[in-house]
């Protein structure tokens, strides 16, 4: 029997704590290396997710990294697949590949694809990249589970930005008709996109109006604390439901230079950006 | 080898150029004006510039509206996400509509290739040049799409162009002056056509020069315009040489080599070799490599004129 | 494979939706995880007919294709065998990129189904009709396309999709055909169906022009030209070696398919052709135009896709064949 | 706001009666065509066509024309209906709908038939393009109005969404959306197929003006009209609640006149009943038909 979850609904204690900033400090340092190696990929919304891949890696996900395609297993798909930096360093860290292997990202015969392929990577439920997709994909995973009796919860992770894309609101309205209580969308609510903030280049006026009016339970939390991901996540929520996680984060978070900084979206990481980021955060580590 | 030129600066570059001729135009982007290279409009007029945020399909629909209040909008995004997410705003609002819609493909083939496949367009020539009223074009190197962009404003109807996120060596001279419909010959030869659209235009005239040191004297043929295809010039060269070969950064389904197959079954059977992406996704890496990886090499390029001519009747 | 036997003439009528309808309910049965979405179109393409019987296994999604394409890679993902049904233009157009980068990319056992396909919606008219869906998923990696002709077919074409694992294309049919297949026809995905041998000229169809084209040629063989049928209902993977074989042995081919003449069938003949044995060709089909509402003879008529014109595209091309050669 | 007669609220009504009776006509005549989205957009279309637009029938393409995309393209026969009445082409050539060589295509076509300012017929489109002509409009400083009428439906269709954060953005007031809540689609009623409620919260969350209205009552749809012309910086949409097949009672509510042609005993049974005048109860009754 594949290890369990860590015990729902238990409040996290200092060793707890502990070990999960030390992931999420290993996992930002691992994504800032990765993108330094490969000169290529987005950095900004990788480092806003750390958090929120670690608390559901770490904490809350029933997974078991020796068995990938474990059938009970919880579900997770990254829909802004660009984020693939930070998604394959919580994987490594996790013990689905080796952390070596990540310095193979985006090179020609990698199991580590520009963004997340199913078809390659142990540990990737469903292929994505193409923004806008991945709800729709989770609602009909989270409905299959429930048709066939499976207990697992399906995850689903949304770049803000591509809450302008009409089919996620297909998704949103599809899921509370069909009453998927198993699923749980989580947006990375940084406020930035590719060209701006996200007020600029197409407002979604209020996020949780929006989905609330699609018929989710909404809440809203610091995507950057570790505890209140972990509690949020792990709370029972209402019956019949589908929740809408809205996660307050900070777009490039960690390193000062890359914070809230539109250009870091997709620039690539230098020999001397990287040096200051890994200083940033061993200083941080040490504290 | 020749300096390397960015092709989607040069579009960007040119796109203001005529921007500040022509107020009629208005440019569309879908968050990726930076990548697009849309964004040198952007900051030149940026009252007739409208970043619709990640919403291609809406952004298409929204064009339309603009065109059908006489302006000439370029619509601008990744080609994949233009050509598939916006498929059918395309067929029915642009096309069938026959709104004056310009629709520009960024990032063409494998040249986002650090993205990997999601992002690679490999049959977006196949899609666009199934609907009846759209022009095709595919712009070859950074003098090819700037001289392009004033021709697409100008023409009265809709129209996709296929731009390259690389920096590709110049083919054309500049004195080159592109038309619509009209393929170039880059180089004569009788043995073979070498029949090229896009950034393999440059790889083709490297086959064409390791074919002339093995005796071989190749006929180069640069289409950007994939449809209307150039029949007469394509009807004369498969005469002359009787064996061709169709080079595109493609998948070898429904692109140029169809296009080329369907004309030359029906008017002058010769062989046809088709050198593009053997119908499968490609992977990430470098882009270069991808190219030789997945059947673009000038090798693959060669073996294809090789293996026409043996065909040969 | 051997020749089917037309000796015993058309069978009945059936209407293909119809067909579809059925053939889901047979599956449905046999199959405890297929599964049947609809973006509210079921009463056109009788989707419903499953939904009447398997309600707990039909999932309404509303007038949303791109969400239902997405949501039926999740279930496979769950394990199910989700079969989408609408119609060939929104199927093909609508839910692309979802198709290519949801179900075809990462391989996923969906089967999408595409109604009211060519030019026959209806007189609903062009905003309905689908010309290009062929064209389209040819093109996309790791798709299987397949048309079948008639009710039969249709039947045994769903069958064989539902048993392939991975993703499928299924090009549907909406109105009554005269059935053309034996009754106990099995589909086999890849394969050409001889349907009739001559020497003279070769006439391949595909889709439900199948029946234009047998009558085609039996106007041929009328007038002396004995014309070989080859009916190709897998698009892709395409029987290549079929094709070569029958334009060696004739010389002269004509492609029939209520599609537009770009891309579809016309496109992947010409495609094997040209790179293995060049060949006269003619490509029966949409010329590269839109069509328009009417009753579906008048269409037919207007825009070629009868008997008597694949005839008389064969007969032009065999007289243009001995002119290029004299 | 502008105060309306009676008497043009009554001939508005009368001519709404009119319209359906064609569109039934037509459906028959042709055997094919959508009865039930016809008749419930009547009214809607004849307050657009007869009172609120802009137009210059002799003149289609007049540039500072009112512009109108029936996005659910499927209600044409009710569309054609209007603008031959309107006088944009012969009242006769109605009977060519749905025929080889006709200007009356089974879904609208801009490039056929006068009058018709967008080509449409799959769902969804209509709010983008129309959001486009609008951006259009305020670019040239041209005074008109762009008015989309949507399915409820079609709501269901996230490139909708995509077009109702554009035009929010923009802030684009010289648009008026009215979608026809008639409350069932092809296959069944709207809160079966995909419930779109709440409706009203879910466009005021998308940065829209809304007005809730009874979708046959004349008074409200034209007053309706006028109160959208006064929101400024804020693009308006109008729920109008119908009922579809509105007004024949077989039809009514019934999704299996959706895409149906009558036979002639229920052709002749629906004239009958489209002849006589609008019930006046209905005319001021309460929002009935919708969800």
């Amino acid at each position: 029997m594949p290890p369990q979850a860590h015990t729902a609904n238990a409040g996290l204690d200092t060793h707890d704590m502990t070990r999960l900033q030390g992931e999420a400090l290993a996992i930002r340092r691992l994504v800032l290396k990765t993108l330094n190696k490969s000169q290529a990929g987005h950095p900004g919304g990788s480092l806003s997710a750390v958090e929120i891949l670690t608390s559901l890696y770490f904490q809350v996900m029933r997974i078991d990294p020796a068995q990938p395609n474990w059938p009970e297993r919880d579900r997770f798909v990254l829909s802004k697949g660009h984020a693939s930096p930070v998604y394959y360093a919580t994987l490594a860290r996790r013990g689905y590949f080796p952390e070596t292997e990540l310095a193979t990202h985006d090179t020609l015969n990698s199991r580590l694809q520009g963004h997340p392929d199913m078809r390659k990577t142990p540990g990737v439920d469903m292929s994505s990249g193409s923004l806008g997709q991945g709800l729709s994909v989770c609602v009909g995973l989270a409905l299959g589970a429930k048709m066939a009796g499976h207990a697992y919860r399906v995850y689903c992770m949304l770049g803000d930005g591509e809450c302008q894309e009409g089919q996620v609101w297909e998704a949103a309205m599809s899921a509370p008709k069909f009453g998927l209580d198993n699923l749980t969308a989580i947006v990375d609510w940084n406020r930035l996109q590719l060209m701006g903030t996200v007020d600029e280049i197409m407002p979604t006026h209020s996020l949780p109006g929006l989905w609330r009016e699609m018929g989710w339970e909404v809440l809203e939390v610091d995507g950057h604390d570790l505890m209140a991901l972990v509690k949020v996540l792990q709370a029972p929520h209402s019956a019949g439901k589908p929740l809408a996680l809205l996660a307050h984060t900070v777009k490039g978070k960690g390193v000062s230079f890359m914070e809230n900084r539109v250009e870091w979206h997709a620039k690539p990481v230098s020999g001397e950006d990287l040096k200051q980021a890994l200083d940033e955060l061993s200083q941080e580590g040490a504290q | 080898m020749a300096d390397r030129v960015s092709m989607r600066a040069a579009y960007g570059q040119a796109l203001q150029a005529y921007g500040a001729l022509n107020p009629k135009v208005v440019v569309l982007d879908a968050d990726v004006s930076a990548s697009t290279q849309s964004s040198h409009f952007g900051k030149a007029f940026p009252e007739r510039f409208f970043d619709v945020g990640v919403a291609e399909a809406g952004m298409v629909d929204l064009a339309v509206g603009l065109a059908l209040g006489g302006k000439i909008p370029f619509v601008n995004t990744f080609a994949f996400l233009l050509t598939l997410r916006a498929a059918e705003q395309i067929r029915t609002c642009v096309a069938y509509a026959r709104t004056n819609v310009k629709l520009v493909g960024a990032y063409g083939g494998l040249s986002d290739s650090f993205d990997g496949p999601t992002h690679h367009a490999i049959c977006d020539i196949a899609v666009m040049r199934s609907m009846p009223n759209l022009t095709v074009v595919v712009a070859a190197d950074a003098v090819e799409v700037a001289r392009l962009v004033p021709i697409v404003a100008e023409h009265d109807g809709p129209v996709y162009l296929r731009v390259s996120r690389a920096d590709v060596p110049n083919v054309f001279g500049d004195n080159y002056t592109p038309q619509l419909g009209k393929g170039t010959v880059l180089r004569d030869g009788g043995d073979v056509t070498l029949v090229a659209t896009g950034v393999m235009v440059e790889r083709t005239m490297r086959a064409a020069d390791r074919l002339l040191a093995q005796g071989t004297r190749a006929r180069v043929l640069a289409l950007h315009t994939i449809k209307p295809l150039d029949r007469e010039l394509l009807l004369a060269a498969a005469a002359d040489t009787k064996a061709v070969v169709t080079v595109e950064e493609h998948s070898v389904i429904g692109g140029l080599g169809s296009a080329v197959a369907e004309l030359l079954s029906a008017e002058a059977p010769v062989p046809v070799q088709r050198v593009g992406l053997a119908d499968c996704f490609a992977e990430t890496g470098p882009y270069d490599a991808l190219l030789d990886r997945y059947g673009m090499s000038v090798d693959d390029i060669t073996a294809a004129a090789h293996r026409a001519i043996a065909l040969r009747r | 494979m051997s020749q089917v036997d037309l000796s015993s003439g058309c069978g009945p009528t059936i209407a293909c939706r119809e067909a579809f309808g059925q053939a889901l309910l047979e599956l449905g049965r046999e199959v405890p995880n297929l599964l049947v979405l609809d973006a509210d179109l079921g009463s056109s393409t009788r989707a419903s007919v499953f939904a009447s019987e398997f309600p707990e296994r039909f999932i309404q999604v509303g007038i949303a294709e791109q969400n239902m394409v997405g949501m039926a890679a999740g279930l496979a993902l769950a394990g199910w065998i989700p079969v989408t049904s609408t119609l060939a233009c929104f199927a093909s157009k609508r839910a692309l990129d979802q198709v290519r980068a949801s179900v075809a990319q990462p391989n996923l056992n969906v089967k999408i189904t595409g109604g009211y396909s060519g030019i026959l919606a209806g007189k609903t008219g062009i905003t309905h009709q689908s010309i290009e869906d062929l064209a389209i998923f040819r093109a996309m990696p790791q798709m299987t396309v397949l048309a079948p002709s008639d009710g039969i077919e249709t039947r045994a074409a769903i069958r064989a999709a539902v048993e392939y694992r991975g993703p499928v294309y299924i090009r549907l049919t909406r109105d009554p055909m005269p059935t053309v297949m034996p009754p106990d026809y099995v589909f086999h995905i890849g394969k050409a169906v001889p349907m009739r041998s001559g020497s003279d000229v070769a006439l391949l169809s595909t889709g439900w022009m199948l029946l234009p084209t047998l009558e085609a040629a039996t106007i041929l063989s009328g007038e002396g030209v004995q014309a070989t049928v080859l009916h190709l209902p897998s698009l892709k993977p395409f029987d290549a070696e079929a094709v070569v074989e029958v334009a060696r042995h004739t010389g002269a081919v004509v492609t029939v398919e209520d599609h537009s003449i770009l891309g579809g069938l016309g496109a992947a003949v010409a495609e094997i052709l040209s790179e293995r044995m060049p060949t006269w060709m003619r490509r029966v089909g949409i010329c590269d135009c839109y069509a328009e509402s009417a009753p579906n003879e008048d269409l037919l008529t207007k825009y070629g896709l009868t008997p008597a014109n694949i005839a008389a595209q064969a007969r032009e091309l065999l007289a243009s064949r001995t002119a290029s050669r004299a | 706001m502008v105060y309306h007669s009676d008497e043009l609220v009554a001939a508005l009504a009368e001519r709404a009666a009119q319209l359906r009776r064609t569109a039934i006509e037509m459906i028959y005549c042709a055997q094919s065509g959508h009865p039930g989205g016809s008749l419930s957009a009547a009214d809607l279309l004849t307050a657009l066509l007869f009172h609120k637009m802009r137009l210059d029938p002799a003149n289609p393409g007049w540039p500072e024309r009112d512009r109108l995309i029936l996005s659910k393209g499927h209600a044409a026969p009710l569309l054609y209906a209007a603008l031959a009445q309107r006088g944009f082409f012969p009242i006769e050539e109605l009977k060519t709908l749905r025929q080889l060589d006709s200007r009356l295509q089974g879904h609208p076509d801009r490039l056929k038939t006068p009058g018709v300012d967008m080509t449409a017929g799959a769902l969804g489109h209509g709010l983008a393009i129309g959001a486009g002509l609008a951006l259009s409009a305020r670019l040239d400083n041209q005074t008109f109005r762009t008015y989309v009428v949507l399915g409820d439906g079609e709501l269901q269709a996230g490139v909708i969404w995509e077009g109702a954060l554009f035009a929010a953005k923009y802030h684009l007031d010289n648009i008026t959306v009215i979608v026809d809540l008639n409350g069932v689609q092809l296959d069944g009623p709207v809160r079966d197929i995909m419930p779109i409620e709440p409706i009203v919260d879910k466009w005021r969350s998308f940065g829209w003006y809304v007005i809730e209205i009874h979708g046959h009552n004349m008074r409200q749809i034209i007053d309706a009209l006028d109160e959208a012309d006064d929101i400024h910086g804020q693009p308006t949409v109008i729920i109008a609640h119908t009922t579809k097949g509105k007004g024949v009672s077989f039809m009514e509510n019934q999704c299996t006149w959706h895409g149906r042609a009558p036979s002639p005993e229920q052709c002749q049974q629906a004239i009958c009943e489209l002849a006589v005048s609008p019930d006046a109860a209905d005319a001021a009754g309460p929002a009935g038909g919708g969800q």
